[in-house]
């Protein structure tokens, strides 16, 4: 096996990096850019069982090292995924992770049972953990029975291994990650963003017509660290680690923090190649650090 | 190639707050079709974290020259203007659906009607426009004649009726108020405040194309920050929505909800 | 009335300015540059009962946009702050406000009744969110009922204001805030710092001795707007705001996210002089954006 | 005035990543104390966030120069690295307890003993020693024969002795190795890494000075990020602690808990 490759449940990748889910939508942009089969896996955007058509805008706004988004799980539901989305993405072999979310557990439940059976499909990323939508999202993520109890029935219908993304806006995400372990989650992803807003001076009014969004970028990678270190040291899943990974550092950063794979957002905006890029970089950083293999340095930190 | 840096050659203020900036770089053999744009990064770091997207004003593609005309409004502007000539600026570009130039038929008669920096744009297409064999009639919108910039230059492609709305120069009021007297054209191409948008495409008496604006993630389609509605939902795709970045910036008339 | 004061209670103060707790000892060192009477207030590090060692160095770390401390409540203790440190500031009359802390709710009521005699105390913040610290601090800033029974308390034995100063790292914090407010608080400071984490690559270790730390600085700063705009929907006493204000710009969002008064707390170390300088600043910028008065646009978000 | 903007007259790379910086300014007038320190602002900009802790290697008072020599560790000294003659850099100091040139009497023997980037305030600190009439002897510790710096300019103070781990150059080994040999000696002053400053401390044979290093939030004393133990209470504050930067980081041998 190569130095840079790592194995989760479902996700055999060459490297362990991913784009994170709603930055790289289904994969059809940035695959004009370059061969999608660089990836260790693609994660594409929340699919909902019914098409969304999402907040108001301005959806976006900037902050220091960050970026605030209320996009509102705009997707277009589904049918449309299965017939048009995942079919394209056939010509890769790479694995595909599809982030999954809705107003309701049974809503949950049949985007997991119908999404898990395609055959390109290698994981589901339940987001609880969605904090621009007024139902569903993140209520399921800040308390730790609810998020238990829908990653029960999530599991119970879903043929792939299922990772559960959870919310940073809490105050034990320890007590939430153990939760969803103990009803069968196969892995984490963390974090989602942090709730924040911005005020537009000269109108006094929020910048985002959702007048809150979810922080992410650089600003947000040392909650993103204590949060998976803190984790790491309770569960005994996988964790794809993400929030403000922009440089090769970052990747190696959450791995000893405790994550199995990382996922990059917020960087593809600032530079579309960054995925590609992080992954050439991997082998000679590691070189410089005396690192053999990666799979030997998750969770270094707590040793 | 999409992405590259290029090189300052050339950085004025032309109007209060208003600059133009000529890079350079191989990257304008791809700049052909106007009203499309380009996604900046002002600086190295972190800060700012988005690129800044910028119309493309002007391309001269034998000497590979850029040129853009923007207002400093915020920081990133702000830390673009204090760029000189010689340094860097990353480019992300030509990003999405320009102006169709081929939608005019030759002797067409087409108003370009732009208010304050959604003007830039229209100089290339107006060059397009009348080297294509239309013609072209310049409809610019400022609030004051000291806010006034490219006046020559668009000149030179044809009639040129400037508004400003106190009146220190040209039509008082608004450039629905020249478009009013227009008589005859055919269709328009329009770039500027939403405000104004909409009230040409109430005023003009033709189609035409109208350019939008909106706050960006990507710039490329796949963050879904800066979408708006169709008025029907897309034939092919089947979307009831289209990205400002990727989809337009520019729209048909009646094609979206302004 | 001048168009920059603002009163808040225990506190008239010419400017809405003050240095955050913690970052500005007990004026001394920013006395020797400045006139201190120019600060529409002065707030000072944590007194305990018992002098503190504070944790291990090192005690600050480096994050995108932000930086991270544990400094663990270092303070001379009670006794030597009454003897020395509140006499130096009486040749000022600017308010001086001070934070406290404890173990127990014993050692907070112990402090906050000999600190509210001293004449030259405006007002007591009370800090309920300190994340460097094993026992107390953080751990009384998480529940609402404890929050609020720990303000009833010290409110009983405080002859001044007391604000509570709130802990971001939760999953509710218009719950905590609604609560104190019930309990009697005066007013709220917030926000103290989010918990985050940084490894050194190099030894695979957490940069802080202490493993985890403060966020502060502009990273945070949507968080804090975040969490005031909500508060201020629900809690009518008023706010000191802080989180990331370096930028008179900062000072004017947050007020119209709903603080009443603001305070600075890293910037100082990146500009001594950041104090008087965005007080300088702000009437031109007022000016600028149309204002007449600071206290008429307090809350202007949510209008 | 404590804090200022200064203009970089000079930067050159005098060992591998190794850089010595001259900048002026009329802050320069201040440094009087060898052993203090600045604070440095390497951009103006959230990113990095903190500033810099540089000992002053040396100053001329007259030509109002302040010369650093900094080794380029992560992205802040990079990103002064990348500085050129003509910028400005934002300096907040002089800061903290530098050496007490007093202590030595004239014909006092003062070693000075340094490994790598601690050796820079030591040149400043011999040339005020020789000038106060007391004889100084330098050990200086490097790695490697490459990573040599400031060699010339300590020979001019006094007898030099250079020592390398892998004895490229001079004695092998560590200083302390050096020190060991050396017979009669007054007093010493010495900084770089805390594992060299305690062999230093209990290697040597009489009292001296010890110049220590703290990760820093402030720089002035009221973070208290910079802390050490004292090994025993402050006879006139009561404190158990010094802090680095405002009570250091200059420390008597034996005050400090290394
Ligand atoms: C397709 C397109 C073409 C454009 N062409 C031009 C042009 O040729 N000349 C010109 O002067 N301006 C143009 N703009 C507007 C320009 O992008 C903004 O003025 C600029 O981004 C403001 O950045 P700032 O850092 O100065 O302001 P800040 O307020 O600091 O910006 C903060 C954030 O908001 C975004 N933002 C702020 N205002 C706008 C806006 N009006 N539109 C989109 N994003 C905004 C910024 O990109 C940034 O992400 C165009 C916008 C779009 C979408
Ligand atoms: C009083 C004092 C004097 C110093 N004098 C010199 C000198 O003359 N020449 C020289 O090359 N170096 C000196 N140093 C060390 C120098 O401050 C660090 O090498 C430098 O801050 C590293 O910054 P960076 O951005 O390159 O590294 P990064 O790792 O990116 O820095 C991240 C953060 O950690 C801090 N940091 C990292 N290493 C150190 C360190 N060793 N000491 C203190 N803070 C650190 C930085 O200041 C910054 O806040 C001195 C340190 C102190 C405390
Ligand atoms: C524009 C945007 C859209 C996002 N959409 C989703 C989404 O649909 N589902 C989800 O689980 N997370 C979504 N996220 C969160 C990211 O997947 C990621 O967890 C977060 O941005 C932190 O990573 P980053 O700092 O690298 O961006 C979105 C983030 C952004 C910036
Ligand atoms: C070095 C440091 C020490 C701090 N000490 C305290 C403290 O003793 N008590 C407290 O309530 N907050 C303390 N804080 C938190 C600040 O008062 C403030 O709430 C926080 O830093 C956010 O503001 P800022 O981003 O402007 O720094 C400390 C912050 C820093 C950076
Ligand atoms: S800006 Fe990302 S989709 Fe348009
Ligand atoms: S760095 Fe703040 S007290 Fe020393």
């Amino acid at each position: 096996m190569s130095r840079i490759a790592v194995n989760l449940p479902g996700l055999h990748m060459k490297n362990p990096v991913m784009p994170a889910s709603g930055c790289f939508a289904f994969g059809q942009e940035y695959g004009k850019l370059y061969d999608l089969n660089r990836l260790g896996a693609i994660c594409v955007k929340a699919v909902t069982v019914e098409e969304r058509r999402g907040n108001p805008t301005p959806r976006v706004a900037e902050t220091p090292g960050g970026m605030l988004n209320a996009i509102g799980l705009q997707n277009p539901g589904l049918k449309h995924v299965l017939e048009h989305e995942l079919p394209w993405l056939e010509k890769y072999d790479t694995p595909i992770v599809v982030n999954i979310a809705g107003y309701s557990v049974e809503d949950y439940m049949e985007v997991a049972r119908e999404i898990s059976k395609v055959h390109n499909v290698s994981a589901i990323e339940l987001n609880i953990s969605c904090p621009n939508v007024k139902e569903g999202g993140i209520t399921f993520g800040t308390d730790a029975g609810t998020a238990a109890h829908l990653t029960d029935k999530v599991k119970s219908v879903s043929d792939v291994p299922v990772y559960v993304k959870l919310s940073p806006n809490v105050t034990d995400i320890v007590e939430i990650a153990t939760a969803v372990e103990g009803a069968g989650a196969d892995g984490l992803s963390m974090i989602n963003t942090l709730l924040g807003m911005r005020i537009d001076l000269k109108t006094g009014k929020p910048i985002l017509a959702n007048r809150t969004g979810g922080l992410s970028g650089a600003a947000i990678k040392p909650v993103a660290i204590r949060m998976i270190h803190d984790v790491r040291q309770k569960v005994d899943i996988p964790i794809i680690g993400m929030g403000g990974i922009y440089e090769v550092d970052d990747i190696l950063e959450f791995m000893m923090a405790g994550a199995n794979a990382v996922a990059v957002g917020t960087a593809n905006f600032i530079d579309p190649f960054v995925c590609p890029n992080l992954i050439d970089q991997l082998e000679d950083r590691m070189d410089e650090l005396g690192i053999e293999t990666l799979s030997s340095i998750v969770g270094r930190s707590s040793l | 190639m999409i992405m590259d840096n290029m090189t300052i050659k050339n950085q004025e203020e032309i109007a209060p707050k208003i600059y133009r900036i000529e890079v350079t770089g191989p990257l304008t053999q791809q700049m052909k079709n106007p009203g499309q744009f380009v996604n900046l990064r002002v600086s190295k770091g972190i800060d700012p974290t988005l690129r800044r997207p910028i119309s493309i004003c002007d391309v001269d593609v034998e000497k590979e020259t850029l040129t853009m005309i923007y207002r400093v409004e915020g920081k990133g502007t702000k830390l673009l203007a204090e760029k000189v000539v010689g340094d860097e600026v990353n480019i992300l570009g030509p990003l999405g659906q320009g102006f169709p130039v081929e939608a005019a038929k030759p002797n067409d008669v087409c108003v370009l009607i732009g208010g304050g920096v959604g003007i830039p744009p229209l100089y290339y297409l107006g060059k397009q426009l009348v080297a294509a064999g239309a013609k072209v009639i310049t409809i610019l919108g400022f609030r004051t004649d000291k806010d006034i910039f490219l006046e020559e230059e668009f000149q030179e492609l044809g009639e040129l009726i400037i508004t400003t709305e106190d009146g220190s120069k040209g039509v008082k009021g608004f450039v629905t108020d020249a478009l009013k007297e227009l008589k005859a054209y055919d269709l328009y191409y329009t770039c500027g405040p939403k405000p104004m948008l909409k009230a040409v495409e109430q005023t003009a008496s033709t189609h035409g194309f109208i350019s939008l604006e909106e706050r960006m993630g990507c710039g490329v389609g796949a963050c879904l920050a800066c979408v708006c509605d169709l008025k029907e939902r897309d034939k092919t795709t089947g979307k009831a929505y289209a990205k400002i970045c990727s989809d337009g910036p520019v729209f048909l008339s009646g094609e979206v909800i302004l």
